[in-house]
Formats: structure tokens, C-alpha cells, sequence
């Protein structure tokens, strides 16, 4: 498998010093693997903290800045980052006003967030944690680690960023997030496994002519293999399981999401598809983000997340956003 | 009775046994997770080694506590927390002694894999390094156990094999997980093999 | 070759449908195959319409709206759009003012603008033409059809647009578009051949281990095929391509691109390479582009285009811009 | 005498063999271009034979001038104009006649040819449609020269292999355009074949 790259062990810190030559509106601390927002800590505002295995680019560090992160903890490729990195970014950010981690349901980041939230506690930094668990391609049972967080960490971050933005508490941008969180799910699909440059080779094997349905970012198999479908079958798949476990009542906003190397011109067909399915059930869409915004490294593939978003919400999402991914109304 | 570099031999061994066998792990971990166990873990006690190198400890609770500490601050992902407090809380349990008796290590290691199964949550059967863990401190013991604790890590790891993920990410798997050997669990296997070698068993 | 679409037929179709789901702020007419910015014609204002093959996304119509293009007129696949879609582009947004076609120069292309600009002017609307050809990997001669419009293109579409909404007349939107054009130099590498939908299967054949050299947006094959490189031999490479061409006195614009299937890891980390060797070389960045913005379907790999700007270029660089793929000041 | 309905079998014909060979074409074009050529015709093609089937217009002119409109609003490419204009301005010369000579056909197939070299600024030699086109138009003359024709642009396109490449996106591969058919030439010889067949050749 060939990679722009140099050699697998430098991918994270050689991204990190691209980001930072790229976006000087952000501090880049490489040997610490922490993305601050330049003006950080902003007095009397709650920081924003969140951070995940690299591979999922732009998520987390593409979406620091107002309106949204405060500061991002990229790991390695595809495994949660260190305490290290949380305690560190939380100092960096806090101004007094506390700090909300957003953690992405994977044991990893779940058990390194709860060790950093203790250390930082221990420093004096106030933390409130909200846990995004969107995915429901895994059932949330005693039988499973819990569903995962995928496409909906885009709408925690954004909506509790833009709160934060406002000046909310620490409980209110807390209680938002959970919020956002229990009114998003999302499923993905793959055409093609990932690599990462440790292994350099595909995660999996898929053979031509079949698709993995309820895979997740990780390049981890989904729950089932099928023959090849249609982007319309894809999108009633897709859009079908999301709407049984989230029954919404009201206006969504949608992320139609690539996987990585999907090209654009399929992800707005697709998205297409998702529009039809969801007028067919009923439910009218507010916004639509359509692109490659919580990605698995190469992998062709797609995912739909769907947010139920009440008036609050939507004007927290509408609300100016200044990151190197997502941005608008400033 | 063992001293404190006892610890260091048997976790530079076990740093040995798992860059020669990263690759394995990491293709268990492809099956059934995120392709990233043997990095993690190559990652992690290369880490280990060097601190123990650098300034080596004078007691084997302190070769533990370190080698714990480094792995909480260079793995990340599951194995990093979870091996890492399964070090710490080893290094803990045997204190300040300048040596200690296979019991103590015992002990203390039980100590150790029961911190494991509060911090991640998962019991023997979840198809994880408990299910090589559990049976390795059961079997351990006095001086001449180490062989059989040796046995029961590489047994429980296989008996992983026909298993149905309950926790970390293989659990997302469902029946697919079944079939596949648990990457913790191997390593595990490893590291509770390390300590019989460094143990003449 | 699996892809995220309905049949191949309608990959161009399903995807407007699926733009004008996400973007209520364009007109797309689907049938006609046209792009329009919501409040075209601006009165006073110089219209600017651009177009080409599709499989290039977000270029063209990722870049219609305020401050970038008044229209994009999308092709089949590869192909060049058809005459009757830039005419109809450009009745849609002349106010009178006139309009400018940014053209990239590809014998289909050229062609088939011409015609459009004859008919136009039929109809009364004053047109202008500019031919973007930035690629160096095609010598300039009689013995090629010139050097191929590339990265380039989102450089002269952002900045002549700027001119045009601060109501430039269209001979001062022609001069500056020319003189973007004049200062901008593109080198492209592949990792991987792209696969149209027509096609299904890769339009060349690049063994593992392999890669091209100097490719363009058409999944052709490059100039030159070499043993794989890593990230920092592709900067050398590619930079001094452009920079032996370009010999540029003053700080530059820099867009590191990605073709489509290469993720945005990768492509940040080649950003380190590629201004560590514009550093090395003693070439002052003044702003860095990285993403994934003139892309050639689900190719691996990258292009760097810089472009010489003085101060008013880089004021009109900075100048807001609202459009789908590229967004700021506003 | 050659009157409306031989012109709309040759544009059916035409039709016929593009749609056959349109596999062929576009892998040519995926060696020295971007591999469309194939499906452009075909597109460019289907919709001329509908044209002429929604309503048949009466004199081989505009037949020809119909079917290059066609070609010129729903193809694009390079191929879309060039041929556009082939077609076009051949129709054009042909005028308003209700029949017409097969010399007639072949001064005004020679303008059109023209057309194409004036729009493209290609000569013969720089590997495109006009190395079949050229060499069809010399050959062709009275009622028995339409398979001197066949031959002269089959040759052509065949002849197209060892050049390199001045026009068009082959030219982009400079030396590596050598050693492949070039696709217009190919196509161009299917259109001249159709000719050959509708006229018994
Ligand atoms: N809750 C848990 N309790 C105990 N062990 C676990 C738990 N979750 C995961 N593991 C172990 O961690 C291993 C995976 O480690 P690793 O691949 O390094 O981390 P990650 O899953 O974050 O990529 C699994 O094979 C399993 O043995
Ligand atoms: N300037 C030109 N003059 C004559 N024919 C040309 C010229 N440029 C290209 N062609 C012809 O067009 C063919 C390519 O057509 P096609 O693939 O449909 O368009 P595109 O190159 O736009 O993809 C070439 O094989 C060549 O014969
Ligand atoms: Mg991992
Ligand atoms: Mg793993
Ligand atoms: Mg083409
Ligand atoms: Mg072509």
C-alpha cells in the first residue's frame, strides 16, 4: 500500500507540523501532541477538550477554534491519546471556568479521558465529561462496550463549542452536549478497508463486489458483509437504521460523511439519496453537511449521522464557527 | 528471593517478546479490532526499557510502578491504561522491599489483574486479558509456579479462540468475534511468559 | 471497482440533485446542468462562470457563491460541459456588466467555451475569456496542446471573483485573472490511478512500489514513472518543479492539494515537506491551502501550486468568500 | 444520386458502430488520454440517431447539419466539437440539394475536414482524427471510391501508432504517447467505414 508519507512512526507528529504551518490562528505543540486555539485560555469561557486516535482527520484538530474546540489531543493513528495530553490541554484552556471533555465511546479513549479528568481535577481544573455514543450499528447492551461515537462528535462539538462561545456554565455546555449526544445516531458503510501506515496493509479483507454495513472509523469490520449495493440502497439501508433507534419528532441536521476516499462527486450523489429517503419517511431536514469530516484514513465508504435539533440547537449550530474544517458566519 | 532486577529482567523480556512479536498481535488485532495492539505494545515497553535504563529503580515495587507509569503515558488506547495500572498496582502491592518472595509477587500481581477487572469493567469469559490474567495468577504461587502460570496465560489466551467478545472494540463484532484469538490475551501470554523465563522455569 | 453510486449514467445528475439538497443558497439546474449563485445577476456586477469535466470536486461548483464564482457549468465525467450550459450560465448572471469565462486550458475546453462565447455574445452579453495553465509538467510548445489548467484554477476563480464582487469592471477582472494565471506554477504526483464510473476499472496501471510523476487531473498518466518516493523526495521534487518555472521574488500563496483519496493526514504531513523546502529554497509562504480541492475522482496522491502574490492579490485572496468548499470573512 | 434517407443510414450506421466499438475507443483513450472517448460517441451518436428519428429532416444537408448540432450540444470533450463541426459544415456545404452527387458528398466532406483543422489547428501527422480524416477525403471522389476511402482512413488511424502525439491530451505524454492508436483517428475510421457500408462498398 503506498502512502504520502515518510516513515509510519513520524505520520502523527509530521501532520501536526503541517497543521501548524498551514493554520498559524492555532498553537501547535508537537512534541506534546496537543492544538490549542490561539487565544486560549478566553476569560470567564469554558474550555472545550476533546481528542481521539489520529486517522479521523479533519476531527478533532480541524475543528479547534471559535465556536468549537478549544483545544484537540491527537494520538496515534487510530489509538486514543495519552492523560498527558488532556491534563495538558486542559491547563492551557481553562480560564476558571471549568472544562468539558468530549470522549468518543471507545475503552480507550473512555479509560485515558477518566485518568487525565482525575489528574486535572488534582490541579485544579474543574472537568465535566460527555461521552458521544452515536453509532448504531452496536447495540448498547451488557454485551458490548456500548455504542461508539462517530459522525455525531461533529454535532457535540460544534453545538456545545458554540454554547461554550456564549458564555454558558460549565453544566449548561455540559447538559447541551449531552443533549446533542442523545439526539444523534448514525450507521456507515464500507466499499474498501483502510490502512494504516503501521501495518500497511488493509484492515480487512473485502473482497470485490460486497460492502461491510455498521462499520465504524477504525477500520474495525462491520456487523454484516452483503453483495454490492446501490447508492440508494445504501442510503434506505443507512438512513432506515438510524431512524428505528432515533425516531425523530422534529426538523434533523444531517452529515452525510465520507469515509476518507470516497470522491465528492459520490458523496453529494448519495447524499441525493438520503434527501429522497428522508422526505419518503417524513422527516424534514434543516442542514445538510455534506464531505469528509470523521473520517478512517483511505477508506471508501460513507456514514449518515442525523441530530433531532429543536430551536436551540439549530441556532447553536447556525451559530459562527472559525475552524480549519468547518466555518461560517464569521 | 527476588530483587529489583529480577522486575527489570522480566520486563525487559517481556519488551523483547513483544517486538519480536508485534506483528501477530497486531494481525490478532486486525481480525477483530483496530490493527494497532503490537504497535501499542511495542510502543510502550520500548518506552519502558529505556526509563528502566535510564535511572533504574532500586526496589521491585518501584520497577513495576515505573514501568506502569510509562505505559499510561505512551501507549494510549485500551492496553495502555489497562496494562498500565495492571504494573502500577502490582509495583504498589509489593511496596518498599528490596525483595520480595515469589508469594509477595503472588499476591501482588492478583492485586494487580483484580485493578485490571475494576478499571475496565470486564470478568474472565469477556474474551480479554482477563481470560489469560486470571488463570495466570491462580496458577502462581510459590517459587516453582511460575511455569504453570506460564501454561494457564497460554492456555487461557487460546481458550479466547471460540469466545464471544463482551468488552473493547471486538465486542462490536458480535458472533463475528467468535473464532479469533484475543490480542490482550496473547500479550498477556506474553508478559506472564516473560516472567517464567526470567524465572528459570 | 466499487462505487458509492446509483449506475454510472447518472453520477452527474444524482450528484446536483444531492447539491442542491445541501445548499438552498444555489440554484442548481439539474437538468441543464447549471450552478447558480441564488442572487445572480448582481446588479453592476462582472459575472464569472467557469466549468469542466466533472470528477473534479469541489471544483467548480463548490466554489459558486459570493466572492468566488457567479456559475459552474459540470461536464460528463472528464468531458468537457457543452456549449449550451455556459451560454445559459452566462444569460443567468450577466447584469450587464458582462461576464468572464475562466477556462482551463484543455483542447475540449478551449473548444467548446469558444463556441459559448460566440453564442453569448450573439445573445448580447459581453464576454472574456481566460485560459488557466498552470500545470509545468507539460512543456509549452508547439508540439503540445500548452500546459494544462490544474490548481491554479481555484486561485483564479477566488481572486478575479473577489475583483468582480468589489465590482471591478470586466476588463480590470480579465487582467487580474490573467495575472493570477501568469503567476501560478502546478506539479502533480499519483500513488494511485483513478477509475471513472464509466470505465469501472483503474485508467492506468501503477504497480505497488510505483509512482507518477507530473499527472494531471484526468487520471492520464504522468510525464515520468519512478520507484515509490517518500513524502519529503515528493515536496523536492514537485516544489522545484514548479519553483524552476515560477522563480518567484516575493512570497507566495501555496496550495498543497489533495487528488482524492489521499487523507487529510497525509496531506498535512506532506504540507511540512512542502514548506520545508520552500523555506530551504528561501521562498516566504504568505498562505497555505491544504485539502482536498481540485481532485481527480479517487486518485492517491497530491499537487502543490503556488502562486506569486503581491499585495493587492493577497488582499483580494483575503477578501470573504462564501461558497461551498471554501469559506471565510463571512 | 445519394439523397436524405443514405445520409440517415450512414449517421445510424455510424451510430451502430460506435456503440460497438465504444469499448475499444475508450480503452485507447485510457492509454493516451482519459478515457471517455468511447462513451462521449456513444452519448454523441444515441443522440443523433434520436434526432433523426424524431423528425427525419428532408435533404442530406440537414441531415448533416442536425446530426453535428447534436454532436456539438451533447457531447463536449474535444471530440464534441470537432466532430460538431465536421458533421455541420459538411451539411452546410451539401446546401439545400434533395440529392446529391458522390462527388458532391466528397468537396463537401473535404470542408468539413477543413473545418476541423481550422478549429483544432491540427495538421496531418499530430495524431488525431485528421490522420484518418485527411487521408479518407483524398481517396474519396466518384460513386466507387467510397471503399478506397474505408481503406485510406482504417490505414490512417493504424498509421497514427508510431507518431508522438502534438495535439490533444496525448500530447501532455510527449514521448509516451508513442506506440498507441489514437482514438479519434479510430473513431474517425468507423465514421468512414459506416459511409463505405450504406454505400455498398
Ligand atoms: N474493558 C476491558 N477490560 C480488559 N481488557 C480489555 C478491555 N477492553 C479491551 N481490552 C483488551 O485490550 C486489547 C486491545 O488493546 P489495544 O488494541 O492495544 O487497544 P485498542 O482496543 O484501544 O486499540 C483487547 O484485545 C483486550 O484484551
Ligand atoms: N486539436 C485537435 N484537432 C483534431 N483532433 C483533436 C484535437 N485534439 C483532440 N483531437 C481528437 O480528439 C480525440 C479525443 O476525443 P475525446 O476523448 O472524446 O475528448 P477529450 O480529449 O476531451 O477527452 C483525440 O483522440 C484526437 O483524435
Ligand atoms: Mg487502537
Ligand atoms: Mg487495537
Ligand atoms: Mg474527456
Ligand atoms: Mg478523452
Amino acid at each position: 500500500m503506498k502512502m504520502l508519507i515518510n516513515v509510519a512512526e513520524t505520520v502523527v507528529a509530521d501532520a501536526l507540523r503541517g497543521l501548524a504551518a498551514a493554520h498559524p490562528e492555532l498553537v501547535v505543540d508537537v512534541e506534546n501532541r496537543v492544538i490549542v486555539r490561539r487565544d486560549a485560555p478566553v476569560a470567564g469561557k469554558v474550555g472545550l477538550v476533546s481528542g481521539g486516535g489520529s486517522g479521523h482527520e479533519p476531527l478533532h484538530a480541524g475543528f479547534v477554534g471559535p465556536g468549537m474546540l478549544s483545544a484537540a489531543c491527537p494520538g496515534e493513528v487510530f489509538t486514543s491519546p495519552v492523560p498527558d495530553q488532556m491534563v495538558r490541554a486542559a491547563a492551557a484552556v481553562d480560564s476558571g471556568a471549568g472544562v468539558l471533555f468530549v470522549v468518543k465511546n471507545y475503552t480507550g479513549d473512555v479509560l485515558n479521558f477518566d485518568m487525565a479528568a482525575e489528574l486535572a481535577e488534582d490541579e485544579g481544573v474543574q472537568i465535566a465529561k460527555v461521552l458521544v455514543d452515536d453509532d448504531v450499528a452496536v447495540t448498547d447492551s451488557l454485551y458490548t462496550a456500548g455504542r461508539r461515537g462517530t459522525g455525531g462528535t461533529l454535532f457535540v462539538e460544534k453545538i456545545a463549542g458554540a454554547a461554550a462561545d456564549e458564555g454558558a456554565p460549565l453544566e449548561r455546555v455540559e447538559s447541551i452536549a449531552r443533549q446533542v449526544d442523545a439526539s444523534c445516531r448514525s450507521f456507515g458503510v464500507a466499499l474498501s478497508a483502510c490502512t494504516t501506515p503501521a501495518k500497511g496493509s488493509p484492515t480487512f479483507d473485502l473482497p470485490a463486489g460486497e460492502l461491510e454495513l455498521g462499520i465504524g472509523i477504525h477500520g474495525e469490520p462491520g456487523r454484516e458483509r452483503r453483495g454490492m449495493m446501490t447508492s440508494g440502497e445504501i442510503a434506505d439501508f443507512a438512513v432506515d437504521a438510524v431512524l428505528e433507534d432515533l425516531r425523530p419528532t422534529g426538523p434533523v441536521l444531517a452529515l452525510v460523511n465520507g469515509m476518507g476516499a470516497t470522491p465528492l462527486l459520490e458523496l453529494y450523489g448519495f447524499n441525493a439519496e438520503v434527501h429522497r429517503v428522508l422526505a419518503e419517511r417524513g422527516v424534514p431536514v434543516a442542514r445538510t453537511l455534506v464531505g469528509n469530516y470523521v473520517t478512517s484514513l483511505d477508506m471508501a465508504g460513507c456514514s449518515v449521522t442525523l441530530c433531532q435539533a429543536d430551536e436551540e440547537l439549530l441556532r447553536l449550530w447556525d451559530a459562527p464557527v472559525r475552524t480549519a474544517a468547518l466555518r461560517w458566519g464569521c | 528471593m527476588l530483587d529489583a532486577d529480577f522486575f527489570r529482567r522480566w520486563m525487559v523480556t517481556a519488551a523483547a517478546a513483544v517486538d519480536r512479536e508485534a506483528g501477530r498481535l497486531t494481525e490478532l488485532d486486525s481480525a477483530i479490532g483496530d490493527a494497532d495492539h503490537g504497535i501499542n505494545m511495542r510502543r510502550g515497553f520500548q518506552a519502558v526499557t529505556q526509563a528502566l535504563e535510564k535511572e533504574p529503580p532500586g526496589t521491585p515495587g518501584a520497577v513495576m510502578v515505573l514501568a506502569g507509569r510509562e505505559l499510561i503515558s505512551k501507549v494510549g488506547g485500551a492496553s495502555g491504561p489497562l496494562y498500565g495500572t495492571l504494573l502500577r498496582r502490582t509495583g504498589k502491592a509489593l511496596g518498599d522491599a528490596a525483595e520480595v518472595t515469589a508469594e509477595q509477587l503472588a499476591g501482588a500481581l492478583r492485586a494487580g489483574v483484580d485493578a485490571v477487572a475494576a478499571l475496565g469493567g470486564a470478568a474472565p469469559g469477556d474474551k480479554t486479558m482477563l481470560d489469560a490474567l486470571v488463570p495466570a495468577v491462580g496458577a502462581l504461587g510459590g517459587p516453582g509456579s511460575f511455569g504453570a502460570a506460564r501454561e494457564a496465560a497460554a492456555k487461557g489466551a487460546l481458550d479466547t479462540v471460540p469466545l464471544r467478545a463482551r468488552k473493547g472494540r471486538a465486542s462490536y463484532l458480535g458472533e463475528r468475534s467468535i473464532g479469533h484469538e484475543d490480542p490482550g490475551a496473547a500479550s498477556s501470554a506474553l508478559l506472564v511468559g516473560a516472567l517464567a523465563q526470567v524465572a528459570g522455569a
